[in-house]
């Protein structure tokens, strides 16, 4: 199996015995900040795309196709044209807030991802309250929106961020709730920790029906903590225009938008790490042959593959399905989201202590 | 109900009724004073219920203004134009029917935003189509618009 | 109470039964995406891109290859046009063969502009002169550009064409 | 209650304060520029209040100047997804001023364009109404059956969207000889296609959520405001022109009113859902049934109306539209009013959209299927 533990370890290695202690620890950080920073930035690109192809297929278009190969320079333009543009600043706007939002939203969202565990020994902040840490730092995003609704000066926009905030306070619940459910079963809160213990099987598989409940329910409130359609009520761009952003232009806009689709990446990684067996390889139980091809393929390529697959389901969601209304994406919160998580949790509970977990 | 029938019915009710010959529909003139009472009855009566009024049009005529309504009850299935003129173009007034079919509401307006038509009595005259601040009244035969026309 | 409990598992069941329902169709879409493009690459497909015959793109003035049109200058579609967009310039000029003064067409001006396509200048037209082009990429960068002469530069009158 | 508005000033914090929003002119629901001035408490809308004429052409105005050959194509951009109903409104009207009886296969040649037209506007609105509602993909799988139509018009009229194919007296030209073939095998294109519509967005339960028990309208509101067309008829109010006052082949053909009862939200979009089977059964009884003949009967070249008033009703995709002419025996009318569907759909907005949600006047909007040129004029 690979194992990045190593290169990572020699990096390090290198550094401390070129530099003084202090030195060393601050390169290091300027190197974990400068490659996620470009991680941010090119999933950020990647995504923009991916989903812009897929919707236009899903619609029977062929979507973006012309600058670059396939059209994959396209977002790569469209950045450039955002960096352009003219900061608009509106005129009555509280200007230090107004400023702010964009970089708590990013903040946030880069937070996030320096969790992720994308391959044995590739990960930036490997704690052991991993998962406690994400849900707590996840919600942080929705202080943005605030942010950004409210001093932007503008009734849609601040309908889109009180939307928003009412959103995100009732499906934290639910998020934490269902990763609950699984951390029962893991017995651990580190990222890390949870991969190994699916060495033998990820837990959709091997943690019986409540694992694929907690699955779904994780998927459901999550895409909704991100603002994603069918849940994307803050910027429904047919009450709203553009919800919370409506008055951002250029640079802060476009923070915003790469926000939005890192924060995907984020809930699928995680979906992946916990439900989907993060990096571990596809095994079937006693296919030697099956397996050792399975391990032939690079752990990294797994993750990413897992958690493709996992944005597909969202693009597909959000492509099919009409917007809920705030009192029914409520409703749906409290009145079947967080009973189901809650059953999910007793059976899950009961599961474990008759031991028929992995 | 036939229009011979209706039309007898309908001569009771008000003086001062003229009718036309060789219409489509049924035509019906009351004079101004009696056009709220008369609009009433026809929408109230259980031998006519004219419940649906689908179009209210005014013209210009060249002495007077017109205001023409045209009813269908559809209880009945039978169609009637009302049909009431103004005192004058000067400072044309009618009462208003949009107590009797809420939908000459927004069509007053409209009447009274192309043809300067008063209705007595309705909630919310306003310009509907045009800007408060617009003068004129742009649907009358004598409006000139010397900026924006165009003569062909 | 187990009704109840019945009936809330039902309802979730069914939702969930609903999404898979509308998700089939864009999955089935998703699946022959590349068969089912209904969109065409517009400008690249220039080349190949036939226009229906009745197509009504602008009006255009028939020429043949002797450079005659049969416009005789009888201003009947300037008359149908809705919009004033025909104005035809004609002058009586002494025709070289006879000698004999005739009406003829000196410019026949078309405000593109203010055309609607409606039509209705072909149908009044007496000798088939005009017709309606197939050409719609009108965008020009100046609005003067809109107001052609259709009559091309030294054309005469067809031979044959009663006035 | 009355309906006016009690606007309590807030003085302290707990007490919601009414404000009021602009949504429109340019707002991407209103499909147009439609403005209301929406005042809101919180989400819930206390009252809607519209501000029409941002695309006043004043056509009524063009028409006293116009010859009646050349009245029939500014009605094309009235409600531009039914323009070949408005043209045949005017000609109708023309034509029974003049006690013209057109031929057979006039009558049948409007008919199954007239269903087309309808078939055309519903389709675009079906596909609007899901992207109102947040399900994008719809937009593009309404447009897609809608564009064998516009082909179908496009060879057979020469224009997909103002086609200006009725002329007093008749058509424009006869159709084209694909017209048979291409109208069949779309009817059979869309028979398959059309149950996706319903599995796509009716049976969807956020899409049923958004809908039902939404805007309800009653039979009496929907009567005393003059609302027709789907809209009117899904809350019971038996307006289909083609029934009651029948014109063209539709006496001749059989299908059904549609009726509903529920009028909401939902009400209405199936009352168009089922109007597009009834579309597709009228032009499937009609298209194998073209009869010979002449395209146009003997019409002077310029017409003048004998003086009098003529009132002509066609059902259009939104519901009742009237031409009323007044003629003073020239050629062009004294006056001419068009009683446009759309007016009187939009102006029963504040008393349906009244109490609900701002999200779901989306859904309202979309319901009743404004076109704003239609209202406007």
């Amino acid at each position: 199996m690979y194992d990045f533990t190593t290169l990572v370890q020699s990096i390090g290695n290198f550094l401390h015995g070129q530099f003084s202690p202090g030195v060393a620890t601050a390169l290091e950080w300027t190197l974990v900040i400068l490659v996620y920073l470009a991680l941010y930035a090119i999933l950020g690109l990647v995504l923009v795309y991916v989903e812009r192809r897929v919707c236009a297929f899903f619609q029977l278009r062929l979507g973006p196709n012309r600058v670059g190969w396939a059209g994959t320079a396209q977002t790569v333009a469209d950045a450039l044209k955002l960096l352009l543009k003219e900061p608009v600043t509106v005129n009555k706007a509280d200007k230090l807030l107004y400023n702010l939002a964009p970089f708590i939203i990013t903040l946030a969202a880069l937070t996030v991802i320096s969790l992720v565990p994308f391959a044995k020994g590739l990960q930036a902040f490997d704690i052991n309250i991993g998962l406690l840490f994400i849900v707590a730092v996840s919600s942080l995003g929705v202080v943005g929106i605030l942010l950004a609704g409210w001093s932007s000066n503008n009734k849609y926009a601040l309908i889109g961020a009180m939307r928003s905030g009412a959103q995100i306070v009732s499906y934290e619940l639910s998020v934490g709730l269902s990763l609950l459910t699984m951390v029962l079963l893991t017995g651990t809160l580190q990222l890390s920790t949870i991969i190994e213990t699916q060495a033998n099987g990820w837990w959709i598989f091997k943690g019986h029906v409540p694992a694929i409940i907690a699955f779904f329910l994780y998927l459901t409130a999550s895409i909704a903590e991100i603002n994603r359609g069918p849940f994307d009520l803050p910027e429904a761009e047919s009450e709203l225009t553009a919800g919370f952003h409506t008055e951002y232009s250029g640079l802060k806009f476009a923070f915003f938008f790469l926000a939005e689709f890192v924060n995907m990446f984020t809930v699928a990684a995680i979906a992946t790490t916990v439900f989907l067996g993060g990096w571990m390889p596809f095994h079937l139980g006693d296919w030697a042959g099956f397996n050792a091809v399975m391990d032939f393929v690079p752990p990294i390529l797994w993750f990413f593959l897992k958690v493709s697959a996992v944005i597909f389901l969202m693009m597909w969601f959000k492509w099919t399905f009409p917007r809920l209304r705030i009192d029914q994406l409520l409703k749906l919160e409290w009145k079947y989201l967080m009973p189901l998580n809650l059953m999910n949790l007793v059976f899950t509970a009961i599961l474990v202590y008759l031991g028929w977990h992995g | 109900m036939n229009n011979e029938a209706l039309l007898q019915l309908l001569t009771t009710w008000a003086e001062g009724l003229e009718t036309e010959e060789n219409a489509q529909y049924l035509n019906v003139r009351v004079p101004a004073a009696q056009l709220h009472d008369f609009a009433f009855r026809l929408k109230n009566d259980e031998a006519t219920s004219f419940d649906y009024l689908f179009c209210l049009s005014g013209v210009d005529w060249p002495e007077y203004m017109e205001v023409v309504y045209h009813l269908e009850s559809t209880q009945h299935g039978h169609c009637l134009v009302l049909k009431s003129r103004t005192d004058g173009r000067e400072d044309p007034r009618l009462d208003t029917v949009c107590d009797i079919w809420p939908t000459a509401d927004a069509h007053e307006r409209e009447a009274y935003d192309m043809f300067g038509i008063r209705f007595n009595n309705h909630p919310d005259l306003r310009r509907l189509l045009l800007t408060d601040d617009w003068e004129g009244y742009p649907m009358r035969k004598d409006y000139k618009d010397e900026i924006n026309m165009i003569e062909l | 109470m187990f009704r109840a409990i019945y009936e809330y598992f039902k309802e979730i069941l069914l939702a969930i039964r609903g999404l898979i329902n509308g998700m089939r169709i864009t999955g089935k879409y998703i699946a022959h995406a590349r068969k089912e493009i209904i969109t065409q690459e517009y400008p690249d497909n220039r080349d190949t891109l036939q226009m229906f015959d009745r197509f009504r793109g602008e009006v255009v003035l028939l020429h043949n290859e002797n450079n005659e049109h049969r416009c005789t200058g009888c201003s009947a579609c300037e008359v149908a046009c809705p919009n004033g967009s025909i104005e035809i310039i004609w002058a009586r000029r002494e025709d070289p063969e006879t000698g004999k003064k005739k009406k003829q067409i000196e410019t026949f001006v078309y405000h593109l502009s203010m055309c609607t396509m409606c039509n209705l200048c072909i149908l009044a037209c007496p000798t088939d002169a005009i017709k309606m082009g197939h050409d719609f990429e009108h965008a020009v960068f100046d609005r003067s550009q809109l107001t052609k002469v259709l009559n091309r530069p030294g054309s005469k009158l067809e031979k044959g064409v009663e006035e | 209650m009355s309906d006016q508005l009690d606007l309590a000033p807030a003085t302290d914090l707990l007490t919601s304060q009414e404000y009021f929003v602009n949504m429109g002119p340019q707002h991407p629901s209103t499909h147009g520029v439609l403005r209301l001035v929406l005042t809101i408490d919180g989400e819930i809308i206390r009252k809607v209040e519209p501000h029409i004429g941002y695309i006043h052409r004043s056509i009524e105005k063009m028409c006293e100047k116009d010859t009646y050959r050349q009245i029939v194509h500014l009605t094309d951009r009235m409600d531009y997804l039914s323009c070949h109903i408005n043209n045949e409104a005017v000609c109708l009207a023309v034509e029974q001023a003049l006690q013209i009886e057109v031929p057979e296969r006039v009558k049948v040649i409007r008919t199954i364009i007239d269903e087309l037209t309808r078939l055309a506007s519903h389709q675009l609105w079906w596909g609007v109404m899901g992207m109102d509602l947040g399900a994008i993909t719809s937009f593009l799988y309404g447009f897609r059956d809608r564009e064998m139509i516009n082909d179908i018009f496009e060879e057979t009229c020469g224009a997909r969207l103002t086609m200006n194919y009725n002329v007093p007296g008749g058509l424009m030209f006869d159709i084209h000889p694909n017209f048979q073939k291409r109208t069949k095998d779309f009817v059979a294109h869309f028979k398959t296609k059309l149950p996706e519509y319903d599995q796509l967005l009716s049976d969807n339960p956020i899409f049923r959520a958004r809908t039902e028990g939404i805007g309800y309208m009653s039979k009496e509101d929907a009567v005393a405001y003059g609302v027709t067309g789907p809209s009117g008829r899904a809350s019971g109010f038996a307006c289909d022109v083609r029934k009651r006052h029948p014109y063209g082949m539709y006496p001749q053909v059989d299908f059904k009113e549609v009726l509903m009862t529920d009028g909401d939200c939902f009400a209405r979009y199936k009352a168009r859902i089922l109007e597009m089977w009834e579309s597709l059964r009228i032009i499937e009884q009609l298209i194998d049934n073209i009869p010979e003949g002449d395209f146009q009967a003997p019409t002077k070249q310029v017409i003048k109306l004998p003086k009098g008033e003529f009132y002509q009703r066609v059902e259009t995709a939104r519901g009742d539209f009237g031409v009323y002419i007044i003629s003073d025996g020239n050629k062009s009318p004294y006056r001419l009013k068009f009683r446009s569907p759309g007016f009187s759909n939009l102006f029963v907005l504040d008393k349906v959209a009244r109490g609900s949600k701002l999200a779901d006047l989306v859904a309202i909007m979309s319901t009743f299927d404004y076109v704003m040129p239609d209202i406007d004029r």
